[in-house]
C-alpha cells in the first residue's frame, strides 16, 4: 500500500507492505542511519522521531505513520555542521563501533529537549533502552552532559541575550542545589 | 505500460514506456552485454537475436518485440563453457577493448545459423555493419572462420560421428562441402 | 591460426631474432657497457610467460557480456540522475542569457547548471590529461559563456531518467550574441581575422602564443646550417632541392564507448569518478584543481573502457558530471551520443605541411625542412605537443641527417577542437615525410627503398634530430635497438615487391608503396609509473599497477612480465590497476609508455618481491640466496635441483613458525630514455586509370617493437592501428558548412572502414632487444597508425605515376591527378 | 630484529646493570629483580635492553600525534547515521536476494529427511539448500578465525545432517526479500532420529555419557583430545614441582569458580554480503574481524583458490570476539553460487543469542601454597571449560585462562596449570574479549583475595609482594608451549596503577554508611593481558603519497570500531610529519589492502600499528631523500615535521605538497613516494590493570549496589588517550556484565532461554555504575611509540573485584557468577546458620 511521510523535511509516498515496519521502509529510503540491531524493540537503535516523539522504528508499523512527519539522525546535522548533541559526542570520544549512536543521539536529542538540563541520572534514564557494547556507557552519559551545557549556554545567550554562563559551573550548580529554591 | 517477452529463455513482463528501444529495456533490466554505441543502428555493438534475427536493438522499439523471444550474449555461453563462437574469439585474440564483442558475435551465430560455413567474403559481409575500432576487422574474420569449423565439429559429434582429429576433418569437411559427397558418414 | 603461422614463420626464418644472429660486427660494437645495461635479456628458450600468446585476461567476459564498462555500472546507483549537455549552436559568440525556467519545472529534473552557477567552477583549465604543470593552454571553461565553436557546452541538465534529461535539455533557451567567425587556419592566422580569445581568456600560456593572431604556439628548432645547405645545394649541380606539400583532414577517433562518466561521493566522503579514461591520475589532479578540492578527496577509477585513442586522454566530460553531482546531490552519469562524439568532443588536428630536403647525387640526404600548420580548433587542448610530434617521430628515421629544421604554427579557428589522437601528430608527419622521401627518389630515380635504407636509422646512430625543439643535448638519444632493415626485408618479400604482377586490364595498373616509420616509447623525461607486489599465501601475487589498460592488453601484459620475474603463471597474478585510492601513480595510457614505463615498474616491484621470495626460499631450502632463482611456481635451487614452491613460500611467510612476513614488493620507474619502435609499412594497390578508382590489394606491416611481450596482442595493435591508418588514408574526414555546422552527425556519414573495406592485412614481427626496455621490449601501439597515407600515396605513384598529397585520396583526387598528369605531359 | 638477534651478554652484568637501574626501574613501577639463579642462558635470550629506533622513545612534549585525544576519523559520520555496515550496502544490489536458514530443533541427533518441496515451490525463492547440495561443501573445517593450520579442531560442516545443538544449521534459503525467506524456512519440514544428548560439562565427561563425536569425524585434532569422554582437548604445563610444595609446609587454599555463558551481544549482528564481481571476484562485504584468515578459510572451505576472493570489511558494529570466526560467510557464499546473484545474510537477534558464539562458561580450580611468612610457594590452577557442541578455539581459550592471569605472579616458584575442554550439546562458544583471561583472573584474584583474608594479611600488600616488575623474565606465559612464549618485562606499570586506583577509589578512607545493615566493602583485582599473540601475528601496510602532499595508507589492520583506523593515522602522521587529516586509512580489504592476522588477541595497535610505523618510515626515508635534493642538504640534517622537510642545521624546509609535485612531475627524475612494512615478533608485552570496586551491601536481603567501578590501565603509551579509555570503559561494561548478569541461560535441553536483549541482561545506562578509566602510562620500547594492548586487559577484572568488595564488605564469598542478591543473602544465612551452631 501507499503511505505518506514527510521524511527529514521532504514529502514522500512510499510502497510500504502492511506487515512491513517503518524502520524497514526508511532504510530502503535510503535512510541508513536507523540501524537494526534487535528482532524488534529491544536495542534502541532503530530510533527515530515520529510528530516529534521519540520512535524505535522497528518497532511500529509503517502504517501506523501513514501522514506523519518523521526525523532520523541524518536530519540533525552535517558531517561539516554537527548538532551539539553530535559534536558532544565526538569530542567526548563516546562512539566507537557506531552502530547504536543514531539512536543514542536522538535519545539525547529528545532528552535535551524536554529537559535542557539533566542529572547524571537522569540521562542514564533517558538512555536507558539503548543498548551499547562499546562504551559502558560512560562518554556518551558524559556527552549528553556536555551537549546540555553547550546547548544552554547558546540559549542562555541567543535567547535572552543575558551574560554567557560557562557549562560547568552550571551543571554543578544545578546538581548541587535544589532547582532555585533555595536561598544560596 | 508491460511488455511480455521472453529474455533468453525465460518469460518475462518488463516496465517499458512507448518510446523504449529494446536496448533501453534491456540494459535496464541488467542485460549489459548489449551496448549503446550511436542509437541510430549504425555501430552494431547492440546487436541481439529477435525471433532468430539479428536485431539492433537500439533502433527497435520494444513495442516491436511484445511476446518476441529475444536473445543476448547473455544467453549463449559462460566464462567456463564458452559458446564456439565465444571461444574462436577468445582463442583468435579476436578482442581489444571489447565494446563491440557482444554484438559482433550475435551477428557471427546468426550468420553461422544460416550459413554453418561461409567463406571469408561472406563473414566480412555478414559482419559489414558492426564497426570495431580496435582490431582492424582482421582476427575477428579469422574466428568467425575458425569458429565455423568448430561448429561444424559439433554436429558431428551430436551425430555421434567418429572424432577427428580438429585440423584433418576441417580440412575433410571444406573440402566435402564443395564436392557435395557424403564422406563424412563412410570415412575416407 | 595466427599462432601457427608464427610458429611457420619463426622457422622458416631463422634470423627472426636476428640482431644477433645477423650482424656479428655490430654485436661486437655494443660495448660492454650495453651487457651490464641488460641484464634480463632472456634467450627464447628462457623465456616462460613472455613473448607467449596469453589470453586476454578479461577476454572471456568480453565475449560473454559480463565485462563492465562505466555506463553498466547504473544498477549499482538506484538514485541515479542522468546528465546532458547543452550545446552552442552557432560557431562564435557570448551567451547572453540562459532560460532555465521551463526545464527546472519539469517532474524530474534534479539540477539544471549553467555558466553563472556558483556550482560550476570559472577557472580557466585545459583539459588535456598531461604531466603538470599541462603543456597545453588554460583555455577553457567548463560552461562556456563565449562560445567559440557549434559544440561548446553551455548548460547541462540532470534528471531521473535519460528521456527526462533530453527532454529537459531540449527546453533550455540560449540567446547569443554573435560574432564573426573563421574557419580556415591560413585566414585566421590574418592579422584581421576574427580573434577567438582576449588576452586574458588565456593562462598558461604555450611559447610562441599570438592570440591577436589566433596563433596559439609557435615553436621552431635546428640542427646544424639548413639555410646554408640549401643555399649550397641550389647552386649545386649534383646536388638538389626538392620541396613538397601535404594536407590532413581531422579524424575522428570513433571510440566504441562513447565517453561516459559516474561521479559520486561514496560513503567514505570520497569525490568519485567511475569514467572512461586513459589519465586517472591526471584527471585527479585536474578535477582537484578546477573545483578546489584537495587531491587526496578525489578517486578515479577506470572499469573497462571501450578504447580510447588519445580521446579519453582528455578530460572532457568529467568536470560536467561533477558540477552536476554536486548540484544534484546525488550520483549523476554523463553519457555523450555519437552525435557528440562525431560534433563536440576531440579530433585529429588537421594539418598543412611543407617539406624540402636537399640530396646529392648520391642519394645523400643533406638538409631536412619541414613546416607544419596545425589547426587546433576552438581550443588548444594537445596543440603544440601534438604539432611538435609531426616532426619529432619521423625525422629520427634519418638521424644522420647534418641539417635538420624543423617548425610550426598552431592556429585556433571556431571548428571543433583536436587534441590527442593515436599517433599524435606522427601520422601527419609520417604522411609528410615518407610520401616525400619517395616523391625525392623517384624523381631523382632511385629505388625508394634503397634510398632510404642508405640514409635511415641504424643501431648505434645519435639520434639529436628527436630533441630538436629542445635546448641542450640531454634528450639527444643513442639508438640501442633497430630492426628496420630486417622490417624493411622481410615486408619486402611478404608484399612481393620485386615480381608484381600487373593486371591483364589496360586501364588497371598495380603499384607498391614503402613507407618506413618510427615512434617512440613514452614521452622522454615526462613519464612516471609505480606498482605494487603482495604475495597471498597460495602462491600467487596481487600487482596493484597505476597503469591503465584502455582495452589493448595491457593488464595481462602486466601479468606476464610481473609472471616473468616470479617464476608463476600469468593467471596466479591478480592485477588490480588504474584506481587512484588503491593503485600507485601512472601518467597514464598515451604516448605508447605502458609497456615500457607502467611494465618496467612492474617489473621493478616484482624482482622487489622476488628477493624476498628467495631470502625465503634461501631459509627453507638451507642454500644461499645467490643460487636460487624463480621459476615453475616455485624457487629452485641451480646448484643442488632441490626446489620449494611458491604456495609453500607463501603459507610459510605468512603463517611460518619463527618468523612472518607479508612479502610485499613496490617499483618505480621514470626515465629520460624514449626508444623509438621501428616499422614498414607495404601497401599493394590497383589503379584504374579510367575511374580514378583504386583498390588496395594487401596491407603488409613488419614492425620491431623490441621484445614482443604478448606477439598475439601485439598483432591486435598492429592490424588496430592499420586500420586507423587506413581510414586516414582512403576514407575520414569531417566537413563543415559555410556556418561551422558539422555535416558528419554519426557512423552514417563518416567513412570508418567496414570488414568489407578492409584488404588482407599481415604483419610481421621482427624482435629486437632494447636494452632500457622491460625484457627488452618497446612500444607498439601507436607506430602502425603511421604508414598507410604515405604508401598508399607512394603504391598510387608507383602504379600510375601520380602523386597525392591530400588525405583522404578519393578516385576524383586520382582522375584530377591523372588529368594534370596527362596536361602536363602535353 | 628479534631478540635473539641481540649481542648477548653475560648473565651477571645484566643482573648488576638491572641494579644499577633500580631506580629507573622504580619510577616505572617496578623494582629489580634480586633473581641469581643460574638460569643465564633464558635471561640471555631475552635482554631488557631492546634495541629500539631513536624515534620510537619521545617524550610527551616531543609527540605531535601519538598520544593526542585524536578526533576517531569516522566519528563524525557515525553520529550523523552516514557511515556504512554490511547490511547498508542492499542498496548497491538490486538483484540481492536474502538468506534465511533452518536450524536443529533438537539438542542431539540426526536428520533423516528434508522436505524443501513447500519451500521451493514458493514465490519468491531462489535456492533452498540442504546437506546434499552441490553447492554445499561437505568439507570439515573450523569457523576459528585463527592462524593456518588452525589450533582448533575441524569438527563443523556448514550444513549439518548430524545436528549437535539446538541452533545447528540444517538448510538454508535465498528469497527475493527478507519475509518470503523467513517463510521459506518455516516451511521446511524436518525429520530427525533423536540421540541422547547431555548439557553439563561434567557429565560429559564421564565415560559413559552420550558422545558428540563419533571416532574419525574431527580432523585437525588437538592435543590431548579424547571423544569417548567428549573432550575435544586436554592442556597443561608446569614449572618447577607444584605437587612438592603444596605437600610441604604450607598453606594450602583450595577454591573453586563458575562463569557464565557471556553473549558477545554485538549491536550490529553478524552479516555477510556475498556475490560476484565483474572481474569474477568472490566477494564477501562481511562484518568480520578476520579478512584474510575468512578468505583463506572460505578457499579452502569451497575449494576456490585463495587469489578469487575478496574479503572485505566495511564499518562494523561491535565484535568482541564474536566476528573473529567465519561464522555465517558460508551460507550466503553458498547460496551466491547456487542463484547467481548477490545473497546477504543478517542473523537475527535471537540466532545471535542460541545459534553464533558466546563465551566459554568455566569452571576453575585454585589451589595455593603459601608460608607463613606469606610467601606464595605454588599456585596450581585447573579448568573445566565447556566448549558447547563445537570446539572453535576451544583450545586456545582455555589455554588463557592460566598463561594471562598466573605471569602476574611470576616470580612465584612452582606453577601449574591443566584445563580440560568438554563438548556438550549447547550452543556454540568461541573467541570473546579476554579470551579465557576473565575466567582465570576470576579464579585466581578471587583467591588470592581469598587467601589474604584467610591470613589476615592485606589483600593489596599481599598481592604487591609477589606481582610482576621490570626485569622479570616470565616463563608462565610460556609454560604450555604453543601460543605462550618466554617473555622479559620491559615496562609495568602495576605500583601506579595500583596507587593510583587506590586513590580514585578512596580505598584508605571508606565512608560507611550509617544504617547498620548497609556495609559498605572495596574490593580490587589485578590483571594482566597478551598484547598479540606471541610469535604467531603477522601485520603489513603499504603507503603510497599523492602530489599534493597528503597520503594514502593501506593497512590490513581491522578496525572494529575501537578506532584502530585513528591509531594508524596518528602513527603514520607522528613519523611522516604531517596532519592525521593529511592520511587517507584504507584498511581490511583483502584485494587492496596488505596481509593481516586481523582483530584480535589484542594486536592491533602492536602489530598492524608497528607495520604502519615501518611502512612511514620506509616512506620517509624517499621524502628525506627528495628533501635533500630540493634543499640541496645531507639527508642526516633533515626531519620530517608541520608538513614539512626541514633542515636542523639550516633552518629552511619544503613542504611535502612540493615534494609530492616535484616527485611526481619534476623535470629530472620522478618517483612514486612508496613505503612498505611487514612487522612480527616473539614478543607479547603484557598490559595491566588494577581493578578497584565500592559496593555496599544490605545483609538484610543481600542487596547490593555498585557505587563506582575504577580501573586503572597501563597499556604503554597510548596512542590516542580518548580511544584507549573508550576501550576500558566499554571493557569494563562487559565485566561487569559477567560479574552481574546471568548470561545466556539454557533449558534442560540445552536451549537458550534469551531471545532478545529484553530477556539479556546487559547492563543498561542506568544499571551500569560509573566507570572511572586512569591511564598509567609506561614505555614498551617493543611497541609502535612505546605503545602495548588495552582492549582486552580490563575486561578481566570486575568479577573477582566485585566478590571481593562483598567479601569486604560482608564478609561472604561468591564464586559462582552470577553475584545475586539472592546468593549473597543465601550466603548469610548460611553464615548465620554456621554461627549459630557454634
Amino acid at each position: 500500500m501507499d503511505i505518506e511521510l514527510t521524511i527529514n523535511g521532504e514529502r514522500t509516498r512510499v510502497e510500504a507492505g502492511s506487515a512491513e515496519d517503518l524502520a524497514t521502509v526508511l532504510r530502503q529510503h535510503g535512510y541508513i542511519g536507523v540501524k537494526c540491531g534487535c528482532d524488534g524493540g529491544a536495542c534502541g537503535a532503530s530510533k527515530v522521531f515520529v510528530d516529534g516523539e521519540v520512535r524505535m522504528a522497528c518497532g511500529m508499523a509503517a502504517a501506523d505513520a501513514d501522514g506523519s512527519e518523521i526525523q532520523t539522525v541524518a536530519a540533525l546535522g552535517t558531517q561539516d555542521d554537527l548538532h551539539p548533541v553530535q559534536q558532544a559526542f565526538v569530542d567526548n570520544f563516546a562512539v566507537q563501533c557506531g552502530f547504536c549512536i543514531p539512536g543514542m543521539v536522538i535519545q539525547a536529542v529528545a532528552l535535551l529537549d524536554s529537559n535542557p538540563d539533566p542529572t547524571e541520572r537522569e540521562v542514564r534514564e533517558a538512555l536507558d533502552d539503548n543498548v551499547c557494547r562499546c562504551t559502558g556507557y560512560q562518554k556518551p552519559v558524559e556527552a549528553v552532559l556536555d551537549a546540555a551545557g553547550r546547548t544552554r549556554g547558546e540559549e542562555s545567550v541567543a535567547a535572552d541575550g543575558g551574560r554567557s554562563v560557562d557549562g560547568a559551573p552550571r551543571r554543578a550548580e544545578s546538581t548541587g542545589c535544589c532547582g532555585g529554591e533555595c536561598d544560596e | 505500460m508491460e511488455i511480455e517477452l521472453e529474455i533468453n529463455g525465460v518469460e518475462q513482463t518488463v516496465e517499458a514506456s512507448k518510446s523504449d528501444s529494446l536496448l533501453d529495456v534491456l540494459r535496464r533490466n541488467g542485460y549489459t552485454g548489449a551496448k549503446r554505441g550511436c542509437d541510430t543502428g549504425a555501430c552494431g555493438f547492440c546487436t541481439v537475436h529477435v525471433d532468430g534475427e539479428p536485431v539492433k536493438s537500439c533502433v527497435e522499439p520494444v513495442t516491436k518485440v511484445r511476446d518476441a523471444s529475444v536473445e543476448t550474449i547473455e544467453g549463449l555461453g559462460e566464462q567456463d563453457d564458452l559458446h564456439p563462437v565465444q571461444q574462436a574469439f577468445v582463442d583468435n585474440t579476436a578482442l581489444q577493448c571489447g565494446f563491440c564483442i557482444p554484438g559482433m558475435i550475435m551477428r557471427a551465430t546468426a550468420l553461422l545459423e544460416t550459413n554453418p560455413d561461409p567463406t571469408e567474403q561472406e563473414v566480412r559481409e555478414a559482419l559489414s555493419d558492426n564497426l570495431c575500432r580496435c582490431t582492424g576487422y582482421k582476427k575477428i574474420v579469422e574466428a568467425v572462420l575458425d569458429a565455423a569449423e568448430r561448429m561444424d565439429g559439433g554436429t558431428v559429434a551430436a551425430d555421434g560421428g567418429k572424432a577427428f582429429e580438429g585440423n584433418e576433418r576441417v580440412a575433410n569437411s571444406t573440402e566435402c562441402a564443395v564436392n557435395d559427397c557424403d564422406c563424412m558418414e563412410g570415412g575416407q | 591460426m595466427s599462432d601457427s603461422d608464427r610458429a611457420r614463420e619463426t622457422s622458416e626464418q631463422p634470423d627472426r631474432t636476428g640482431v644477433e644472429d645477423a650482424a656479428p660486427a655490430e654485436a661486437e660494437k655494443e660495448s660492454e657497457a650495453d651487457v651490464a645495461r641488460e641484464p634480463d635479456r632472456k634467450p627464447e628458450s628462457e623465456r616462460d610467460a613472455i613473448t607467449v600468446d596469453e589470453e586476454k585476461d578479461d577476454a572471456r567476459k568480453i565475449v560473454t557480456g559480463e565485462a563492465r564498462y562505466t555506463a553498466d555500472y547504473r544498477d549499482r546507483f538506484p538514485d541515479l540522475a542522468h546528465g546532458k549537455v547543452v550545446r552552442s549552436d552557432i560557431a562564435h559568440g557570448y551567451v547572453e542569457s540562459v532560460d532555465t525556467s521551463a526545464a527546472e519545472a519539469m517532474d524530474g529534473v534534479d539540477a539544471v547548471i549553467t555558466p553563472f552557477d556558483d556550482v560550476v567552477p570559472h577557472k580557466l583549465y585545459s583539459s588535456s590529461g598531461q604531466s603538470y604543470p599541462e603543456p597545453s593552454p588554460w583555455d577553457l571553461k567548463v560552461l562556456r559563456e563565449h562560445v567559440r565553436f557549434v559544440g561548446d557546452p553551455v548548460a547541462a541538465v540532470a534528471a531521473d531518467d535519460p528521456e527526462t534529461a533530453d527532454r529537459a535539455a531540449r527546453k533550455i533557451e540560449v540567446e547569443y550574441r554573435e560574432l564573426d567567425a573563421v574557419f580556415d587556419p591560413e585566414e585566421a592566422f590574418d592579422d584581421d581575422a576574427p580573434q577567438l580569445f582576449e588576452a586574458d581568456d588565456v593562462e598558461n600560456k604555450q611559447s610562441g602564443a599570438d592570440y591577436s593572431r589566433n596563433l596559439e604556439s609557435h615553436f621552431e628548432g635546428e640542427l646544424g646550417d639548413v639555410e646554408a645547405a640549401f643555399e649550397r645545394a641550389s647552386n649545386d649541380e649534383e646536388r638538389h632541392v626538392i620541396e613538397t606539400e601535404w594536407e590532413t583532414p581531422y579524424q575522428s577517433h570513433c571510440v566504441p564507448e562513447p565517453h561516459t562518466t559516474i561521479a559520486y561521493t561514496d560513503e567514505d566522503d570520497r569525490h568519485t569518478f567511475i569514467t572512461a579514461t586513459q589519465v586517472p591520475f591526471h584527471t585527479r589532479r585536474q578535477i582537484a584543481h578546477l573545483f578546489d578540492v584537495p587531491i587526496r578527496d578525489v578517486r578515479v577509477k577506470k572499469p573497462r573502457i571501450g578504447a580510447g585513442f588519445g580521446s579519453k586522454q582528455e578530460m572532457a566530460i568529467e568536470p560536467i558530471a561533477f558540477a552536476l553531482h554536486l548540484a544534484a546531490g546525488r550520483p549523476v552519469k554523463l553519457e555523450m551520443s555519437r552525435q557528440e562524439e562525431f560534433t563536440a568532443l576531440r579530433f585529429r588536428h588537421p594539418m598543412r605541411m611543407q617539406m624540402r630536403t636537399a640530396v646529392t647525387d648520391d642519394g645523400d640526404i643533406e638538409a631536412m625542412d619541414l613546416y607544419t600548420l596545425s589547426n587546433t580548433g576552438a581550443y588548444g587542448t594537445h596543440g603544440m605537443t601534438v604539432a611538435n610530434n609531426v616532426g619529432t617521430k619521423p625525422l629520427p628515421i634519418y638521424p644522420r641527417v647534418p641539417n635538420v629544421r624543423f617548425s610550426g604554427d598552431v592556429v585556433h579557428t571556431n571548428l571543433p577542437m583536436g587534441a590527442a589522437m593515436r599517433g599524435y601528430g606522427a601520422p601527419q608527419g609520417h604522411f609528410a615525410v615518407e610520401a616525400h622521401m619517395d616523391e625525392v627518389a623517384r624523381r631523382l630515380d632511385f629505388d625508394p627503398i634503397e634510398f632510404r635504407l642508405q640514409n635511415a636509422v641504424r643501431e648505434g646512430d645519435l639520434d639529436r634530430s628527436v630533441a630538436i625543439l629542445k635546448d641542450g643535448d640531454r634528450f639527444t638519444r643513442e639508438i640501442r635497438s633497430c630492426g628496420i632493415r630486417e622490417c624493411v626485408e622481410r615486408g619486402r618479400e611478404v608484399i612481393g615487391y620485386d615480381d608484381l604482377e600487373q593486371p591483364e586490364s589496360d586501364h588497371l595498373h598495380r603499384g607498391v608503396g614503402m613507407a618506413l616509420i618510427a615512434q617512440g616509447s613514452g614521452v622522454a623525461g615526462k613519464e612516471l609509473g609505480a606498482a605494487q607486489v603482495q604475495m597471498n599465501e597460495d602462491g600467487s601475487f596481487h600487482l596493484q599497477v597505476g597503469g591503465v589498460d584502455t582495452g589493448t592488453g595491457a593488464d595481462t601484459m602486466f601479468s606476464q612480465i610481473a609472471a616473468e620475474v616470479l617464476g608463476c603463471t600469468p593467471e596466479d597474478i591478480v592485477v588490480i590497476a588504474a584506481d587512484t585510492d588503491l593503485t600507485p601513480f601512472d601518467y597514464g595510457a598515451y604516448a605508447s609508455s605502458t609497456t615500457y614505463i607502467s611494465g618496467r615498474a612492474v617489473k621493478n616491484a616484482a624482482e622487489d618481491a622476488k628477493e624476498r621470495l628467495l631470502e625465503w626460499g634461501s631459509n627453507l631450502l638451507d642454500e644461499p640466496p645467490d643460487v636460487l632463482d624463480t621459476g615453475d611456481g616455485g624457487v629452485y635451487s641451480e646448484r643442488s635441483g632441490n626446489r620449494v614452491s611458491l604456495e609453500e613460500i607463501g603459507y610459510e611467510a605468512t603463517y611460518g613458525d619463527d618468523e612472518r612476513e607479508h612479502i610485499l614488493g613496490d617499483g618505480n620507474h621514470s626515465t629520460d630514455e624514449s626508444p623509438p619502435p621501428y616499422g614498414a609499412q607495404f601497401v599493394d594497390v590497383t589503379v584504374d586509370t579510367e575511374t580514378g578508382e583504386y583498390e588496395l590489394n594487401k596491407l603488409v606491416f613488419a614492425a620491431d617493437c623490441g621484445v614482443a611481450i604478448n606477439p598475439a596482442l601485439v598483432e591486435g595493435q598492429i592490424e588496430g592501428g592499420e586500420h586507423m591508418s587506413l581510414e586516414y588514408a582512403t576514407s575520414g574526414d569531417l566537413t563543415f558548412d559555410e556556418d561551422g555546422n558539422p555535416e558528419v552527425l554519426g557512423f552514417r556519414q563518416y567513412g570508418m572502414p567496414r570488414t568489407t573495406d578492409h584488404p588482407e592485412m599481415e604483419t610481421i614481427l621482427v624482435e629486437t632487444h632494447e636494452p632500457t626496455g622491460p625484457f627488452g621490449a618497446k612500444s607498439i601501439a601507436e607506430l602502425p597508425t603511421n604508414g598507410v597515407p604515405p604508401a598508399l600515396s607512394n603504391a598510387i605513384r608507383d602504379a600510375v605515376g601520380v602523386r597525392l598529397t591530400d588525405l583522404p585520396f578519393t578516385a576524383e583526387d586520382v582522375t584530377a591527378a591523372l588529368h594534370e598528369q596527362s596536361a602536363g605531359d602535353e | 630484529m628479534g631478540p635473539r638477534a641481540e649481542p648477548s651478554r653475560p648473565a651477571a652484568v645484566e643482573v648488576s646493570a638491572m641494579s644499577d637501574d633500580d631506580e629507573t626501574a622504580k619510577a616505572d613501577g617496578g623494582t629489580a629483580s634480586q633473581s641469581e639463579t643460574v638460569e643465564d642462558e633464558r635471561y640471555e635470550e631475552h635482554p631488557l635492553e631492546w634495541d629500539e629506533p631513536d624515534n620510537n622513545d619521545k617524550a610527551p612534549d616531543e609527540r605531535d600525534s601519538v598520544s593526542h585525544r585524536t578526533e576517531k576519523y569516522d566519528d563524525r559520520k557515525l553520529v550523523t547515521g552516514q557511515a556504512k555496515y554490511t547490511a547498508d550496502y542492499e542498496a548497491r544490489y538490486p538483484d540481492l536476494a536474502y538468506a534465511a536458514v533452518v536450524r536443529s530443533e533438537i539438542p542431539h541427533g540426526r536428520v533423516t529427511d528434508i522436505d524443501t518441496s513447500a519451500a521451493e515451490a514458493m514465490d519468491g525463492v531462489d535456492a533452498v539448500l540442504t546437506p546434499e547440495s552441490d553447492a554445499v561443501p561437505d568439507t570439515k573445517y573450523t569457523s576459528a578465525g585463527q592462524s593456518y593450520p588452525e589450533p582448533s579442531p575441524w569438527d563443523m560442516r556448514v550444513l549439518n545432517e548430524h545436528v549437535r545443538y539446538i541452533g545447528d544449521p540444517i538448510a538454508a534459503v535465498a528469497a527475493e526479500d527478507r519475509s518470503t525467506a523467513t517463510a521459506a524456512v518455516e516451511a521446511i519440514e524436518v525429520s530427525y532420529e533423536e540421540d541422547d544428548y547431555v548439557t553439563d560439562p561434567e557429565d560429559a565427561f564421564d565415560e559413559d555419557a552420550p558422545q558428540l563425536f563419533e571416532d574419525g569425524e574431527v580432523e585437525n585434532e588437538i592435543v590431548g583430545h579424547d571423544y569417548d569422554r567428549n573432550r575435544m582437548a586436554h592442556i597443561g604445563g608446569e614449572l618447577g614441582d607444584v605437587d612438592a610444595a603444596l605437600d610441604g609446609d604450607t598453606h594450602v587454599h583450595e577454591t573453586e569458580w563458575e562463569t557464565i555463558r557471556q553473549s558477545h551481544a554485538n549491536v550490529e549482528k553478524h552479516t555477510s554480503l556475498a556475490y560476484t564481481d565483474e572481474d569474477d571476484r568472490h566477494v564477501l562485504i562481511t562484518s568480520t574481524q578476520v579478512p584474510n584468515h575468512t578468505r583463506r578459510q572460505l578457499a579452502h572451505l569451497f575449494d576456490i583458490p585463495i587469489r578469487d576472493i575478496r574479503v572485505t570489511k566495511p564499518r562494523v558494529g561491535g565484535g568482541f570476539g564474536g566476528k573473529q570466526a567465519m561464522v555465517v560467510e558460508p551460507i550466503p557464499l553458498a547460496l551466491s553460487l547456487a542463484t547467481d546473484r548477490p545473497v546477504l545474510y543478517e542473523a537475527s537477534r535471537e540466532e545471535e543469542f542460541y545459534a553464533m558464539r558466546s563465551r566459554h562458561p568455566m569452571k576453575v580450580r585454585a589451589r595455593t601454597a603459601v608460608t607463613d611468612d606469606g610467601d606464595i610457594e605454588a599456585i596450581d590452577l585447573y579448568a573445566l571449560s565447556n566448549t558447547g557442541a563445537y570446539g572453535s578455539h576451544g583450545m586456545t581459550v582455555a589455554g588463557n585462562v592460566g598463561s594471562k592471569p598466573m605471569p602476574l605472579y611470576s616470580k612465584v616458584p612452582n606453577a601449574r596449570f591443566e584445563a580440560d575442554i568438554v563438548h556438550t550439546n549447547t550452543p556454540q562458544t568461541g573467541a570473546m574479549r579476554g579470551y579465557g583471561a576473565p575466567q582465570g583472573t576470576l579464579a585466581l584474584e578471587g583467591h588470592l583475595d581469598e587467601v589474604a583474608r584467610d591470613l589476615d594479611l592485606d589483600p593489596i600488600e599481599f598481592r604487591r609482594r609477589h606481582h610482576m616488575e621490570v626485569g622479570d623474565l616470565d616463563e608462565i606465559a610460556g609454560m604450555m608451549g604453543g601460543e605462550g612464549a618466554n617473555r622479559r618485562i620491559r615496562s609495568c606499570g602495576l605500583d601506579e596503577c595500583i596507587e593510583r586506583g587506590k586513590d580514585a577509589i578512596g580505598y584508605d578512607d571508606l565512608e560507611q554508611p550509617d544504617d547498620d545493615h548497609l556495609h559498605r566493602g572495596v574490593g580490587m583485582a589485578l590483571s594482566a593481558q597478551g598484547t598479540g599473540v606471541a610469535g604467531d601475528e603477522l601485520g603489513a601496510a603499504q603507503i603510497m603519497m599523492n602530489e599534493d602532499g597528503s597520503f594514502h595508507l593501506q593497512v590490513g589492520g581491522v578496525d572494529i570500531g575501537t578506532g584502530a583506523d585513528t591509531a594508524f593515522l596518528q602513527i603514520a602522521a607522528e613519523v611522516l610529519g604531517c596532519d592525521e587529516d593529511d592520511i587517507i586509512v584504507k584498511s581490511s580489504d583483502t584485494d587492496v589492502t596488505p596481509f593481516d592476522y586481523g582483530a584480535y588477541a589484542s594486536s592491533t595497535t602492536y602489530i598492524s600499528g608497528m607495520a604502519v610505523k615501518k611502512a612511514a618510515e620506509d616512506a620517509k626515508e624517499r621524502i628525506l631523500d627528495w628533501g635533500s635534493k630540493l634543499l640541496d642538504e645531507p639527508v642526516e640534517a633533515l626531519e620530517t615535521g608541520g608538513g614539512t622537510v626541514y633542515s636542523e642545521t639550516s633552518g629552511d624546509s619544503v613542504t611535502l605538497e612540493e615534494i609530492g609535485y616535484e616527485a611526481a612531475y619534476g623535470d629530472e627524475e620522478r618517483e612514486h613516494i612508496l613505503g612498505k612494512g611487514t612487522h612480527c615478533t616473539e614478543e607479547s608485552p603484557p598490559p595491566f590493570a588494577a581493578q578497584f570496586a565500592d559496593v555496599t551491601v544490605d545483609e538484610t536481603t543481600g542487596e547490593f549496589e555498585v557505587h563506582k567501578l575504577v580501573v586503572a590501565v597501563d597499556c604503554g603509551v597510548a596512542i590516542n588517550p580518548g580511544m584507549a579509555e573508550g576501550q576500558i570503559e566499554g571493557a569494563n561494561h562487559m565485566s561487569y556484565e559477567m560479574a552481574v548478569s546471568e548470561g545466556i541461560t539454557l533449558d534442560d535441553e540445552g536451549r537458550a532461554e534469551v531471545a532478545d536483549f529484553d530477556e539479556y541482561g546487559l547492563p543498561s545506562a542506568t544499571e551500569t555504575p560509573p566507570i572511572e578509566s586512569i591511564l598509567v602510562e609506561t614505555h614498551e620500547p617493543t611497541g609502535p611509540f612505546g605503545a602495548k594492548s588495552v582492549a582486552e586487559v580490563p575486561t578481566n577484572t570486575v568479577p573477582p573485584a566485585l566478590s571481593n568488595a562483598i567479601r569486604d564488605a560482608v564478609g561472604v564469598r561468591i564464586r559462582e557468577m552470577p553475584i545475586t542478591a539472592e546468593k549473597i543473602e543465601a550466603k548469610l544465612d548460611e553464615r548465620e546458620a554456621r554461627l549459630g551452631d557454634l
